[in-house]
């Protein structure tokens, strides 16, 4: 109870804490690592969840994929804390406001809901096999557009990155 | 060894990877390399289902059904749809049909297409055809037979506009598509309604559902459904008028869909829902009004026609008009039996005429050939039996089946009799003026042309001689019970009809009433032969090319009673009018002026409201954010 | 804020973002010291400028101040993967100049040398397109018998590398027995490494992949850029200066030339593997048809005297010292010979004004004319092929200094 | 996994809250387009977060079927995003977000 | 290289340019023709293109300072690979500002040869696209080929640094 | 002794071993690179050279630590560690041997048996790029960040293909867990007639084992390290142990992938006639996990072999052989898998 | 571009068979050879323990010649300095002084003598300029070291010590040798 407690405390402290930093720092590059232990501490959440498949994959697409690629462009870009312009403070002040506002909402919108108790489950609904099947009868056809939208993204991916001269140069 | 479930799945398998692999290599395969993916596609097919049918016949009568799932393919809430084959007697039947005349038809096509340009396109379609008549005929639900009945409308849509372009052939085309689309609307309609009167759209469940339920207004309304669509694929009355410009498509498609098989899809159909038919005695009655009426109306027409392939199509029309009026009078397995005879002897004029058009360059004309036994020897030969077996001389094919027809029609009335009779000897007549005008009498054909005519090459007559065999002993496998012994056929076809057969009255016709019948019938038939003889090749008469010299009625008929007209100016005139009354009135004043004003307000509206587009993406998640704590905020105070 | 003040400028398209690379000087693959400034985009080389004169030594001053025996220590220096052909081409064009008549013996001699220097021309530069494919294995074998064939210079002049082999008019020393014996078991033994070096590359589709159309040439362009050797023999032309122009009786023996037919490094490397074959086949003809004779012409104005005569003889001892001090007459003239080298056509010109030294040499160096092709080479191409094409080109630094 | 049990289904609640706010305060803070994307990614997991605990607690596999769903989203988004903030940097040399104000039109 | 094949060369070039030939001379069988130096180009674009010289293969160029006639003659030996025929010309260019049109236009090759001529003695190929010190640091002030900054004496002794000397 | 003990224990071992083992990989891959080549090798350290590794060591530690100026220095510090971590983390899951006997109790060889096992491995070495990126980045060196741009491309890229490769191995297995996999081919000849899986799965194997060479850098595939292009590719500014975590993680993924292998492919810590010997259970596993290390010696060896052999691709070309070669190549083989098992369920 | 001779061949042939289009062949024969390898013989040379053979006239470190009496035979005529490309040899000459003959040969002789080893090509033009039989290369090797300046040479490293003689014999031509046998000759040795 306790152990599970405190970790979940650890996870939920390092998250946060993280998540701020990635705001906060002025080097992107550290804005992706900070976010990067922000995703290792949702995928401890999961685990703690008891969807430790989910946490491989988001381990995998989230950490492993996703991240690098930003890490990828911002090294092809050579972007340091330098090239950002910082938004007047006023901006900033607004923004932290208006966030502020947001988080009060949330918060008051949550406050009325009573104390559920999340408990892992008899039924384990993080196995792989429970996902899939799921996944494939339930799901299906989401499962096959989402398979469409990612060939299209890959497609557009690749004729947004294309460099236009050379397609000039082809024609 | 293969299991017999492996087998089933793989007949289809092959003419659809034939398709795949002209189609995709188009461009690069050879000829002689997609002839022989093409034929040899379906001949391993034909060979697969022979085995299957041997299969079949090995076990005993009431096993005979095998069904086998491949997988789900629908599955949404109640309903679902597995792609899953049928083989019973009746699909196994029709595979034989399907493969085995479309293997010879494919082997016809290599020398008849042999100098065309689209030639792997050609057989990539046929292929393709194939393979959704086989998924027709095999499906075991509804859905997927609907999938192989739209299948097998695109093949023909595509291969009538194979040349396309020619205008013309285009237009005709598009005809048969329409045409069809209206059958299948009825099709589709009757399907829906089937699943939700039984809640499934599997043959199995339907059909017993069926027998034990009885009969209903619904089910009346589902068959006359269903047969709406067959009148559409079968091209009955009124959605007849495709099947003869279907002609303009290459000879062999005429040959395999717009007689073999495809047309016959309808017969299948309403074959495999006999149960549902036999329980709604108005639906028989509507087939076997339409059935009749399209039979001798076709007949008639063709005896004016002077397109040998016009002349064929008509026949075909009129002979499937022969079919539904067995089916009407509840004799499913001679309808069965006529299609099946039907497919080899019309297969084999067509081919053959395909021959003699090949021969002359082209010319299709009847009123320009003649004399042509000299000159394309086995195409004659083939020819005179296959005219033999339409007529129904004994013995071959086609008068066995049409007997049985008109025994069957006899049974039922005499009425019936008749104009089944007079339809046959229309029949025989214009088969016979057809055989005389091409093949007798002098050649009236250019002399350039004639002088090129030549016999064809051994790819096609080949398969015109093996069609000829078929003429010729196809008969015997609905050997009458008169002759002795039993109907093979029908004993065959016993398990499919076997419920139907318990809920339709028992006539039985005594043998000598049937004898004197077939007695009548054949004396007739050499009369009318002997009729046309004395016109077409003693008196040596020859249709006229001028419309003016002839009589009134042959105007009528030679215009095909004007039907065309007919349909243009009570359907397609009004439509086209109302169309435009529409575009004038509704279109242009009401929806587009709505449309307009809106997109005027729209643009006077945002002139102002586009000061707030700074263009700054920082302001608009600004905005954005605010927006959702304003809605959570309302959502929590109010 | 208004809108229309924060309107950024739009950098135009064609300034697009280009990263500079230095390739070299002090570079892996620059074998040798030299630089080349690359224009990428991203892996692809937009443009190239090649600096060079890292090592340049002013060879062709130095000679204005050596006496002729003295400037075959430089010449060694300029290809010094294949340092002897540099030093009989020096003797050659002095020898030219003299006008004096080469017993048949020292010719053939000669041609042994030579070819097992371009052997070792091209082993290196074969071995070193391997390692720069990532084949570090097939380099090692074929070291090894690079090994073999400076262990037979070593016998034959007591150097390795730079071998300062030969004088003018002959050779010092006629080989020992030791050093016949070693050219046979070279010629025995380096036909299997070099097969079996074949087998390791030559129809293995990665280095197939990694050399076809990398670095291509035209023959056109490649006769415009001066190209010569076995770079413009890839591009299909066969110019060859033992075939077109023979010297040192290379018309007495028989092989073939090896061409390829877009010029690129593929083409190079089997042009370069095939020339090694022919070299065999020469070497083991000039030994077989190897005429009898003395070592040396007779040129008693530049070839010393036998050590015996200068402990003995007075006149001996006089001219040893008038040739050491470099103060015999020669003719007045104007002479240009080539010979094939390692890389191509090494020409030397040389004008005398009957001085004991040179009025003015200069070195053809085929590196450096065609290296200046280089830059137009790689453009477009990846970094990868900048630097095959580089290996494959053969550019020796010495050579390309000078 | 005796051990593991027991943690109150608000508290990820509170926790997603406090997470996603802190994307939104990103998105609102920061100029960089990148990081801005960054941020989008936070909110994302935040609300995935919400719906893994929710599986966990409905015992329904469907709330994680969705987060599966969500990152292949993301993906794209990402693959798609990032090609056209390289474009963007192509064309002007910066991630500025504020650069892009003539998008108006 | 036959003398038959020479002289037919020599009549064509003498046909053309008659008036440009200084001198002709065979050292060593070589062809050697000495221009006025003002037409050079146009003699080599002409022996590159003329159908029966086709002199097209650039061999080498190089200067060469001559120090009593204070002249720099800047050597062109061109090469027809098909008859195997080579030609050696000549100019001579005053020292004090040797000035010739630059050959890049016909032979590529051409480039860093005159950058080298030109780093070692100063000839200044007007229109070459490059023109710099190739081989020496840029910021040199002198050529260092001409005979006016000679070697040291090989046999001076007075320089006895301990590294380098002797 | 408890469970916790034990599998303290275990980790230490595992820890020790990995290290070992790529120290002596080192080692190896000089001896093998030398013998090869018809050289010696390292033979000055001990006898034939065994200390070599150490003295490396040692020489590593002494060595001055260099950080360039311009460089992120705390990441330029992070980089080889996160690829040293990211190396030693996948052991964990690995089968290293049966279960033992000690007192009575059965303890398995493995630290830690997750059902997701594979997807474990996976997620470890997906996180292992950052490793290099971050060095190389943080390097401030074209070389470097070429390398690093390389690596991360071609390990995100061979990463589809591997997966692709052990999904038909997943599908016919029917298990995520490295344990399951392995015990699936227990027996072998002689027991149950369960072949090593590379029988059923050799196009799988193919592509597994060439992804792996890309994986961890290696020939043909070392393109981000390839010291005649890119000097020495991310870890160009790399000095002391810091370039030495770099190489030893790379030992270390080369040791891992041998084993994850051996595991998947070999039948692992099985072997032929394993229940027929009559051998306790202990000697079983004891022999076992000598038998596993002889099949991870031995792919170790054949990442040396392949090393010294053959020439490496071209950026563009390894891209090509990754998403036109291998990608289909994979695919094809999950559908014939696919379609196998398929039809053996039905039939 | 016509073929210029008749005896040219197009040696390269890009075309790759469906076989090599699948690397996998390639490679193996690779790994085959690599491992034949394995079990050849090693070419290594372990240093210093073994050294490799030099050949007779191998040209190393220079060795200043003593005649059979040990007396120096250089006389200081400078031709080696003359005829050095690398001009790395420095010396000075002086008169022998009475008493002297044991030590020099000749009247003349070099009272300093220095290679400068960082300059010497190794060329052995020296050797052959030398008429005196006093300077020869040897076999040996110079050593490296870590100052410039220990690479300068002097007498005390040239000179051959009286009692550690380095035979040259070798590297002299037979005729040279016979001639040293003849009796009147003999103040040569």
């Amino acid at each position: 109870m306790t152990f599970t407690n405190n970790l979940f405390y650890f996870l939920s402290f390092v998250a946060v804490l993280s998540a701020l930093m990635v705001v906060l720092s002025k080097n992107p590059v550290h804005s992706v690592l900070y976010l990067i232990i922000t995703f290792f501490a949702i995928a401890g959440h999961y685990v703690l969840l008891n969807a430790q498949f989910l946490a491989a994959v988001h381990v995998i697409v989230y950490a492993g994929a996703i991240m690098v690629l930003f890490l990828y462009v911002i090294m092809l870009l050579n972007l340091n804390q330098e090239s950002e312009a910082h938004k007047s403070t006023l901006m900033k002040l607004a923004a932290t406001i208006s966030a502020g506002l947001l988080l009060v909402v949330l918060i008051g919108s949550i406050r009325g809901s009573e104390q559920l108790m999340v408990q892992p489950q008899q039924v384990e609904v993080g196995s792989v096999k429970d996902m899939g099947r799921v996944l494939f009868k339930e799901f299906l056809l989401p499962f096959e557009i989402s398979s469409v939208l990612l060939l299209v993204a890959m497609i557009g991916a690749v004729m947004l990155g294309k460099n236009e001269e050379e397609g000039k140069n082809a024609s | 060894m293969v299991s017999t479930s492996t087998l089933i799945s793989l007949v289809p398998l092959f003419p659809l990877l034939g398709f795949l692999l002209i189609a995709l290599n188009a461009n690069r395969l050879s000829k002689g390399v997609t002839a022989v993916v093409a034929s040899g596609s379906v001949l391993i097919s034909f060979v697969i289902s022979m085995i299957l049918f041997f299969n079949l016949l090995s076990l005993a009568p009431e096993q005979r059904s095998l069904q086998v799932e491949l997988f789900n393919w629908i599955a949404t809430g109640k309903f679902s749809a597995s792609i899953s084959f049928l083989i019973d007697p009746l699909s196994s039947l029709m595979l034989l049909i399907i493969t085995g005349v479309g293997f010879l038809i494919h082997v016809y096509s290599i020398g008849y297409m042999h100098d065309d340009e689209g030639h792997n396109r050609f057989f990539s379609y046929l292929n393709l055809f194939v393979f959704f008549m086989l998924l027709l005929v095999m499906g075991s639900n509804y859905l997927l037979m609907f999938v192989g009945w739209e299948g097998v409308g695109l093949c023909s849509y595509l291969l009538i506009g194979f040349w396309f372009k020619n205008n013309d052939y285009t237009a005709a085309a598009n005809k048969a598509f329409i045409m069809n689309r209206i059958g299948d609307l009825g099709l589709i309609v009757a399907v829906i309604l089937i699943f939700v009167q039984f809640g499934s759209i599997e043959y199995s469940n339907v059909l017993s559902a069926a027998a034990a339920g009885g009969g209903s207004e619904i089910l009346t309304l589902i068959t006359i459904l269903l047969f709406v669509g067959a009148m559409g694929k079968s091209a009955q009355i009124p959605l007849y008028t495709w099947l003869p410009d279907a002609m303009a498509g290459p000879t062999p498609v005429s040959a395999l869909i717009h007689a073999a098989t495809m047309v016959t899809a309808g017969i299948y159909m309403v074959v495999r829902n006999n149960i549902l038919y036999t329980l709604s005695p108005t639906s028989m009655g509507l087939i076997l009004l339409v059935g009749i009426i399209t039979a001798l109306f076709a007949a008639s027409i063709a005896l004016a026609q002077t397109d040998i392939k016009k002349v064929l199509a008509y026949s075909t029309v009129s002979q499937l008009g022969l079919m539904f009026v067995a089916l009407g009078l509840g004799a499913y397995t001679t309808g069965i039996f006529h299609m099946a005879t039907h497919a080899s002897f019309k297969a084999l004029l067509f081919l053959a005429a395909g021959s003699v058009i090949h021969g002359l360059q082209g010319e299709q004309d009847i009123r320009q050939m003649g004399g042509l036994r000299k000159y394309l020897p086995i195409t004659f030969a083939v020819f005179v039996i296959g005219v033999l077996a339409i007529s129904g001389i004994p013995p071959f094919a086609g008068f066995f089946s049409k007997d049985e027809i008109l025994a069957k029609a006899y049974e039922h009335g005499m009425v019936i009799w008749a104009f089944a009779l007079l339809t046959s000897l229309l029949t025989v007549f214009y088969m016979f003026r057809l055989l005389f005008l091409t093949f007798f009498g002098q050649p009236r054909a250019k002399a350039d042309v004639l002088s090129h005519a030549h016999e064809s090459p051994p790819s096609m007559t080949i398969p015109l001689m093996a069609l000829a065999l078929l003429s010729i002993i196809g008969g015997f496998m609905g050997f009458p019970e008169v002759f002795g012994g039993t109907n093979p056929l029908a004993g065959f076809l016993e398990p499919l009809v076997a419920t139907s057969n318990t809920h339709l009255a028992e006539h039985s016709l005594s043998h000598n009433t049937e004898l004197t019948l077939m007695a009548v019938v054949v004396a007739l038939t050499i009369v009318v032969i002997i009729a046309a003889y004395i016109r077409y090749v003693s008196r040596k008469h020859v249709p006229a090319a001028n419309e003016r010299n002839v009589s009134a009625l042959q105007r009528t008929i030679l215009h095909k009673y004007y039907i065309d007209e007919l349909y243009e100016a009570i359907i397609a005139k009004p439509l086209f009018a109302m169309g435009e009354f529409l575009q004038q009135f509704m279109e242009r004043l009401g929806i587009d002026g709505l449309v307009n004003a809106s997109g005027n307000g729209v643009v006077g509206a945002s002139r102002y409201a586009r000061l707030l587009q700074s263009g700054n993406i920082g302001v608009y998640i600004f905005i954005m954010v605010i927006g959702i704590v304003l809605i959570l905020s309302a959502n929590l105070f109010l | 804020m208004r809108a229309e003040d924060s309107i950024s400028p739009i950098v135009p398209p064609e300034e697009k973002q280009y990263s500079y690379l230095n390739l070299g000087p002090t570079h892996p693959a620059t074998h040798g010291i030299f630089q080349n400034v690359l224009k990428m985009d991203g892996e692809v080389i937009v443009e190239a400028e090649s600096t060079i004169g890292y090592i340049h030594r002013a060879f062709e001053k130095l000679a204005e101040r050596r006496p002729f025996y003295q400037i075959t220590p430089i010449t060694d220096r300029m290809n010094y993967c294949s340092a002897p052909i540099n030093n009989i081409g020096w003797h050659m064009t002095v020898e030219k100049l003299l006008g004096v008549e080469i017993p048949k013996r020292v010719q053939y001699m000669r041609v042994i040398i030579m070819e097992l220097a371009r052997i070792t021309d091209h082993l290196i530069c074969n071995a070193v397109i391997g390692v720069d494919t990532g084949a570090l294995t097939g380099f090692v074998y074929m070291f090894q018998q690079r090994e073999h064939v400076y262990e037979i210079y070593e016998e034959i002049c007591g150097a390795r590398l730079t071998t300062n082999l030969g004088r003018i008019g002959g050779f010092e020393r006629d080989f020992s027995p030791k050093a016949w014996a070693k050219i046979e078991k070279f010629l025995k033994e380096f036909p299997e490494v070099l097969k079996e070096f074949e087998k390791l590359l030559v129809r293995n589709r990665i280095f197939m992949d990694r050399t076809i159309g990398v670095g291509g040439i035209t023959a056109e362009r490649a006769l415009n850029y001066g190209f010569t050797g076995p770079n413009l023999r890839a591009a299909g032309v066969d110019y060859d200066v033992r075939v077109m122009n023979p010297y040192s009786s290379y018309e007495d023996f028989n092989f073939t030339v090896p061409v390829g037919t877009q010029g690129d490094t593929y083409d190079r490397f089997m042009v370069r593997q095939a020339e090694m074959w022919q070299s065999l086949s020469i070497i083991r003809q000039a030994i077989d048809k190897m005429p009898a004779g003395p070592n040396h012409a007779d040129v008693p104005d530049f070839y010393l005297p036998p050590k015996e005569e200068v402990y003995n003889n007075m006149e001996s001892l006089i001219y040893h010292f008038k040739i050491v001090m470099g103060e015999t007459d020669v003719p007045k003239g104007e002479v240009y010979h080539s010979v094939e080298g390692g890389n191509g056509e090494l020409g030397f010109y040389l004008i005398s004004d009957g001085g004991r030294t040179p009025f003015r040499l200069h070195f053809r160096r085929p590196c450096f004319i065609y290296y200046q092709a280089y830059t137009e080479m790689v453009k477009g191409s990846m970094l990868s092929d900048a630097i095959l094409t580089m290996s494959s080109m053969n550019v020796i630094a010495g050579e390309l200094d000078a | 996994m005796k051990t593991l049990q027991g943690i109150p289904l608000d508290y990820y609640l509170w926790l997603s809250a406090a997470l996603f706010t802190i994307g939104v305060l990103g998105v609102l803070f920061r100029r960089n387009a990148i990081v801005i994307f960054m941020c989008i990614e936070l909110m994302l997991n935040a609300v995935n977060l919400l719906l893994v605990a929710f599986s966990n607690y409905y015992s329904d596999a469907s709330g994680q079927v969705f987060v599966f769903f969500i990152m292949a989203v993301a993906a794209a988004e990402v693959a798609v995003g990032l090609a056209i903030l390289m474009l963007m940097y192509r064309n002007t040399k910066t991630t500025d977000i504020n650069i892009l104000n003539r998008l108006k039109w | 290289m036959e003398s038959s094949k020479t002289d037919a060369i020599i009549s064509i070039i003498r046909q053309e340019f008659e008036s440009e030939i200084v001198h002709i001379e065979q050292p060593y069988q070589l062809l050697t023709i000495t221009f006025k130096p003002e037409r050079i180009i146009e003699i080599i674009q002409f022996i590159y293109s003329h159908s029966e010289l086709q002199f097209q293969f650039l061999t080498t160029l190089c200067g060469i300072h001559y120090p009593d006639q204070n002249q720099i003659a800047v050597m062109y030996q061109l090469h027809n690979l098909r008859t195997n025929q080579r030609i050696r010309l000549k100019i001579f260019l005053s020292a004090d500002q040797p000035q010739v049109p630059t050959l890049t236009g016909i032979f590529s090759a051409a480039n860093w040869m005159e950058r080298e001529t030109y780093d070692f003695f100063g000839v200044t190929f007007i229109g070459h696209p490059n023109l710099k010190r190739i081989l020496n640091v840029e910021d040199m002030i002198f050529f260092p080929l001409r005979k006016e900054f000679p070697l040291e004496d090989q046999t001076r002794e007075d320089k006895n640094d301990a590294l380098f000397g002797r | 002794m408890t469970l916790l003990l034990f599998k303290v224990i275990l980790i230490l071992a595992v820890f020790a071993i990995s290290l070992f083992m790529a120290a002596y990989s080192t080692y190896a891959e000089r001896k093998v690179a030398a013998f090869m080549q018809d050289r010696l090798g390292p033979d000055r350290a001990g006898p034939f050279g065994i200390l070599q590794p150490l003295a490396d060591g040692l020489k590593l530690f002494m060595k001055e630590e260099i950080t360039p100026e311009v460089s992120n220095k705390f990441l330029f510090v992070l980089g080889p560690s996160l690829f040293m971590i990211t190396a030693l983390m996948t052991g964990v899951v690995i089968p290293w041997g049966d279960l033992i006997n000690i007192d009575g109790i059965n303890y398995s060889l493995q630290i830690t048996d997750v059902n997701i096992g594979i997807l474990y491995v996976f997620g470890v070495v997906s996180i292992g790029v950052y490793g290099i990126m971050i060095g190389g980045w943080a390097s401030n060196n074209k070389f470097s960040l070429l390398g690093a741009i390389r690596a991360s491309a071609q390990m995100i890229s061979y990463e589809v293909a591997m997966g692709l490769s052990i999904i038909a191995l997943v599908m016919m297995t029917g298990t995520l867990s490295l344990k399951e996999i392995c015990e699936y081919q227990a027996g072998g000849v002689g027991g149950n007639w369960n072949f090593w899986n590379v029988v059923y799965q050799p196009l799988s194997f193919l592509i597994f084992i060439i992804c792996a060479f890309a994986e961890c850098n290696r020939a043909p595939f070392d393109l981000p390290e390839c010291e005649t292009e890119l000097v020495g590719g991310y870890h160009t500014e790399f000095s002391s142990m810091k370039l030495g975590l770099y190489l030893f993680a790379e030992y270390i993924n080369m040791f891992i992938s041998s084993a994850i292998m051996a595991t998947l492919f070999f039948g692992g810590y099985n072997f032929p006639f394993m229940h027929d010997l009559g051998l306790s259970q202990n000697a079983i596993t004891i022999i076992g996990t000598g038998v596993l290390f002889g099949k991870i010696i031995f792919f170790i060896f054949f990442f040396m072999w392949i090393r010294w052999t053959i020439p490496r691709f071209r950026y563009d070309q390894l891209m090509n052989l990754g998403w036109k070669g291998l990608l289909p190549l994979a695919i094809g083989n999950l559908l014939i898998t696919g379609l196998f098992i398929l039809l053996n369920n039905r039939g | 571009m016509e073929r210029l001779t008749n005896r040219s061949k197009i040696v390269s042939d890009k075309k790759m068979t469906f076989l090599e289009k699948i690397y996998l062949p390639a490679i193996l024969s690779g790994i085959r050879i690599t491992i034949k390898h394995m079990f050849k013989k090693h070419a290594t040379v372990r240093y210093p323990e073994k050294t490799r053979e030099f050949s007779e006239i191998y040209r190393g470190m220079h060795v200043l010649k003593r005649d059979d009496k040990g007396a120096e035979r250089c006389t200081a005529c400078g031709l080696c300095a003359v005829s050095c490309p690398a001009e790395a040899i420095t010396m000075e000459a002086a008169e022998r002084k009475k008493g002297e003959e044991n030590l020099y040969r000749e009247e003349k002789y070099a009272a300093k003598y220095e290679i400068n080893m960082l300059r010497c090509i190794f060329c052995g033009l020296c050797e052959e300029a030398c008429p005196k039989e006093a300077i020869f290369l040897t076999d040996r090797i110079v050593t490296t070291d870590y100052g410039r300046d220990s690479f300068i040479y002097g007498k005390d490293k040239l000179v051959e010590p009286v009692d550690a003689r380095i035979d040259v014999t070798k590297r002299q031509t037979p005729e040279v040798l016979e001639f040293k046998q003849h009796k009147k000759l003999s103040h040569n040795r």
